[in-house]
């Protein structure tokens, strides 16, 4: 696939927008990709790295990514230029139901470096605003600086018909900060959405999902409407390679999308 | 006819003598082989046996180290260690079967342009005797093959 | 009367089956290891051995193996697609577990996406089992409800004469009636009677300890900790396990061409799970020996019906620190009691 | 009383008086000839502990397990001579803290196992003296000389089908005290030096490094070589590199721990024949 934008969202990381070369390769993407599946990334010479399709089911002409430099393949991906060759292998694993979703309220938790598959989410559903009620974004990063798509923040902050939450951790705020300070289940608990009627997304580092689901639940909201979704590492992506396991399940094939009632059915120490 | 061998060494050499030295014999016009693919390093201290073995896993026939003389280190005592440690590297090489001919290691200072030189030109010639380094580039090509059992 | 193939013909049939097109391999002592190899003559094979050391996996699912090999240009990358090289072989003296351990392993390279390197070699190998008429202290094949004899994974399967002087011959598959039709005149009918096979001593209960796993309070039992404490994190079990099937895909090569290799890895490398952000879903060397029997007898069988262990109890024999599968269940069984 | 019996005695009154909050040591393993280490942390459980001519695996290299020794508690081990030099050289390499460890010293000749007086590592330091005057056989002094003799494509040729067998399953490096690096140089891949494949290349790139790492630094315990599954002679190099550095630079890894480490330390008149 051919890089055809990059954009800097965060310090470390990046977001590139690929089209597809081959037009086989983009019919079969057009026909299976739905928000929530992943793909291998790859550059040859250094590797394959996982990572989900940030782009909502509603874009399909490219994809866009969004990751965090750290390792060997990353690096290569973040050096990248535009017009650069790179492997895509995907997508695979299950997805977002998100005609089920149709006539409820939303509401979106994320966490750092954890928004871009709850962005893919979001704008599957802004895309067809119409078929959902009322839309809450709940979104902290460490430091204002590691907030990620940052002008998308912006266009939803200005739409009357989402409801953002913004926070960072406490110590993270610049001296022009408008929006609030604190941990992402507290300031959820603070925003109370009600439960009534609403489907939850969240994804975050594994510590944010653990205190999330707490709080959910505290606020009334039942396991079975409360989705997530597992970014194990992985390196087949076709349940072989055994390292993305957690108890019996294959995150690669039977996720990464999960309801909190399955994950509560999972060993949480193996988390 | 195939052509004759020309053996591919990689020298690590330090960037204040060697490096100097080598400075100087390309100023002052000496000829000497063009088999050698010189690699920069700040001191022999950071020359890593890795080094050593990523040149032979490239494929290099041969592989040069050079540096300040004892009591030359810019930083004062890099060279001493980097001794230390080529004397114990050598000795495993040479008991594992890479014959201690292949690496080559010298003391050359800056103002050494034409020992520079001739060390370059002798342990070219010895190597090009020596032939290619046949018995590790099988184990080069055999990570090419695909797995038979 | 059976089908008897007596051993100074063996020699024989491996000319037979050579010049039929066959790699011949079996169980031989070389460079001061106990392998399956390729031979050249029967000679060479070693059947007084109990076990090879390492397992008949080796020649279904190698430690390396290239998958595919790319170059790269400005404006295009190549690849191509490395399958094994084609090669019909006939596997002479296999044991009971692990052939059926190539068995297990068949579902989970077959579920979703097929791996052809997998398939193609299973496809193109003969795998002629012989029972066992011995067995060591490690031997457990019998606490998993199989048996020195058992014919899962086996094309065909001798038995050892009392006499010694050869096999009575069991052909189960019609992949193994097809490779010993070459070799059927060298067949002869006797009534010579099979030595019995070795008596196994049932360590533990398999039932009691599946069981035991199952259950989620379990899975936090301090039991864990106490049973791996010495365990050294290397990957010697899971490597000799005939049925461990982790792996890992790695490059090799520069930014111009290079091959793309799939590697055994291992659930007791720390860096096995690692993620990016430095969590580790299994951090401790407690939780991973728990995933590796978790996996093989509770996720493993929930989705594939079958344990994944067969028995061979390598990992107990060639343990640094004399853990293992056995050790393990064994107290599991005396907990569950 | 047998030794068996003062050391269990020992660690029962170390255990119970707090002095130490576990003895590592050896217990009776799967089968009559197997040994495997225990922890033993309450003094009810002391007679698990055996000591017998079996007792063989350098158990020091579990000290440094993660965490064990961060609450400056004292730990007892049971070493051999060879286990007693591993804890110097962890204590030189600031690997530990030589005060938190309470040494149940044996050895073993011929059939029989003798104690080694002393609790602090220090109080050894003669009996360590004594190896380095005269090192015990190993039993393959032999193939040692049968690879000397050799020719270098021979020796390559030797080290070549050997390290064939490798399945890179790291037995050796994860049963060697002295490999404790939390990240192993071929577990690096930025850059990787050498390659994680098990083929020819990549298994006599990672034999070599591992053997250079342990240049000055190894024992000589064969915990490497008994750990082994496919039975390299992995301390026939580490020998013959224990040999090298005696030679030239007169260090006998382990004698104290102060000792400074032979690779990170230098003399100026240092041998160097070799460089031209």
């Amino acid at each position: 696939m051919k890089i055809v934008a990059r954009h800097d969202e965060a310090p470390g990381v990046k977001t590139l927008r690929l089209e597809f070369q081959e037009p086989a390769e983009h019919e079969y993407f057009k026909k299976t990709y739905r928000t929530g599946m992943f793909g291998l990334y790859g550059v040859y010479g250094e590797g394959e790295s996982t990572f989900c399709v940030a782009s909502p089911e509603t874009r399909k002409d490219y994809i866009e990514c969004t990751f965090r430099q750290s390792g060997r393949v990353t690096s290569a991906l973040a050096n990248a230029d535009i017009g650069d060759l790179i492997t895509f292998r995907g997508p695979y694993g299950n997805r977002f139901p998100i005609e089920d979703f149709h006539g409820k309220n939303l509401l979106f938790i994320s966490g750092g470096i954890a928004l871009p598959p709850t962005r893919s989410v979001i704008w599957s559903c802004l895309d067809q605003r119409e078929k959902f009620g009322k839309v809450t974004i709940v979104y902290g990063a460490r430091t204002v600086a590691d907030l990620v798509y940052k002008h998308e923040l912006e266009e939803w902050q200005e739409r009357s018909d989402v409801d953002l939450v913004l926070t960072v951790d406490p110590g993270g705020e610049s001296p022009d900060w408008k929006h609030r300070v604190g941990f992402v289940p507290t300031v959820l608990e603070e925003a109370a959405p009600s439960p009534d009627n609403c489907i939850a997304v969240i994804c975050g580092p594994p510590i944010m999902i653990k205190f999330t689901l707490i709080s959910l639940k505290k606020l009334g909201f039942d396991e079975a409407n409360v989705y997530t979704t597992l970014e194990n590492r992985m390196k087949c992506g076709v349940g072989k390679c055994g390292r993305c396991n957690v108890g019996s399940v294959y995150v690669c094939k039977e996720g990464p999308v999960f309801t909190a009632a399955e994950v509560s059915r999972m060993p949480a120490a193996d988390l | 006819m195939s052509e004759p061998f020309e053996p591919k060494i990689i020298a690590f050499v330090c960037t204040y003598c060697t490096y100097a030295g080598a400075d100087l014999a390309g100023t002052s016009r000496l000829k000497y082989a063009p088999n050698v693919r010189i690699i920069r390093l700040p001191c022999t201290g950071r020359i890593s046996p890795m080094f050593i073995l990523k040149a032979l896993q490239k494929g290099a026939d041969g592989v040069l180290i050079s540096g300040c003389h004892p009591g030359d280190c810019h930083f004062t005592h890099g060279n001493y260690h980097a001794r230390r440690r080529w004397m114990v590297f050598r000795a495993l090489l040479d008991f594992i079967g890479i014959p201690p001919e292949r690496v080559k290691y010298s003391w050359i200072s800056a103002a050494e342009g034409v020992k520079f030189a001739e060390f370059i030109n002798s342990v070219t010639n010895d190597i090009r005797k020596l032939g290619p380094f046949e018995q590790y580039s099988q184990l080069i090509e055999q990570t090419q093959a695909p797995a038979s059992l | 009367m059976t089908k008897i193939l007596f051993s100074d013909k063996l020699d024989k049939c491996v000319e037979r089956w050579k010049s039929a097109g066959l790699t011949v391999m079996g169980p031989v002592q070389r460079a001061n290891i106990k392998t399956y190899a390729a031979v050249e003559h029967a000679s060479e094979f070693d059947f007084g051995l109990i076990l090879t050391d390492r397992s008949i996996k080796d020649l279904f699912f190698p430690q390396t193996e290239p998958m595919l090999r790319y170059t790269i240009k400005k404006d295009a990358i190549n690849t191509d697609e490395c399958l094994p090289p084609r090669e019909q072989r006939i596997i002479f003296g296999a044991r009971a577990c692990d052939a059926s351990g190539m068995a297990i392993d068949d579902p989970l390279f077959g579920w979703d996406y097929k791996d052809e390197y997998w398939f193609q070699r299973r496809n193109e190998s003969v795998i002629v089992t012989i029972a066992c008429t011995n067995a060591d202290e490690f031997c457990m094949c019998t606490s998993l409800k199989m048996a020195p004899d058992s014919t899962k994974g086996s094309d065909v399967l001798l038995r050892p004469l009392e006499n010694s002087k050869g096999w009575q011959v069991e052909e189960l598959t019609e992949r193994g009636r097809e490779a010993f039709k070459t070799i059927a005149d060298l067949l002869q009918e006797g009534s010579d009677t099979a030595a019995p096979v070795a008596a196994v001593a049932e360590k533990f209960d398999l039932d009691a300890c599946v069981a035991w796993l199952q259950n989620p309070e379990n899975f936090d039992s301090k039991f864990w900790k106490e049973i791996s404490m010495r365990c050294i994190g290397c990957a010697s079990c899971t490597y000799l396990c005939p049925t461990c099937h982790c792996f890992d895909i790695q490059d090799e090569g520069d930014t111009y061409s290079g091959i793309r290799r799939k590697n055994w890895d291992s659930c007791s490398f720390a860096l096995f799970t690692l993620h990016t952000s430095g969590h580790n879903p299994r951090s401790t060397q407690s939780a991973r020996w728990r995933q590796r029997i978790m996996h093989k007898f509770n996720y493993f069988p929930s989705k594939f019906n079958a344990n994944s262990c067969s028995g061979c109890g390598r990992c107990s024999r060639e343990c640094p620190v004399d853990m293992g599968i056995t050790e393990t269940l064994q107290e599991i069984s005396k907990l569950s009691q | 009383m047998s030794i068996e019996e003062q050391y269990r005695k020992r660690a029962m009154e170390l255990l119970s008086g707090g002095a130490v909050k576990m003895v590592i040591g050896y217990g009776r393993g799967s089968n009559a000839e197997r040994r495997r280490p225990v922890f033993i942390s309450s003094p009810e459980e002391v007679n698990r502990l055996v000591l017998d001519e079996a007792c063989i695996a350098n158990l020091s290299g579990y000290l440094v397990n993660e965490g064990l020794l961060s609450d400056e508690k004292r730990v007892a081990v049971f070493l051999r001579p060879e286990g007693i030099r591993a804890i110097n050289i962890l204590a030189a390499e600031s690997q530990l803290d030589a005060e938190q460890i309470v040494i149940f010293g044996f050895d073993v000749s011929g059939n029989e196992v003798k104690a080694l007086k002393g609790i602090h590592v220090e109080e050894f330091e003669d009996v360590i003296g004594a190896i380095k005057e005269h090192a015990p056989e190993m039993g393959n002094e032999e193939l040692l000389e049968k690879i000397e003799q050799m020719n270098p494509q021979e020796r390559f040729a030797f080290w070549k089908e050997e390290f064939a067998k490798c399945i890179k399953c790291y037995a050796c490096r994860q049963a060697c005290p002295m490999c404790y690096c939390r990240r192993c140089i071929v577990d690096s891949n930025q850059p990787q030096w050498v390659n994680t494949s098990s083929h020819s290349l990549g298994n006599f790139e990672w034999n070599i490094v591992r053997a250079f790492h342990l240049s000055g630094r190894c024992v000589e315990c064969g915990n490497c070589d008994r750990a082994c599954p496919v039975n390299i002679p992995l301390r026939l190099i580490n020998h013959r590199m224990a040999q090298e550095v005696l030679k030239s630079f007169d260090h006998f890894a382990g004698m104290s721990k102060t000792q400074e480490p032979v690779l990170a330390s230098f003399k100026k008149d240092d041998s160097e024949t070799f460089i031209l």
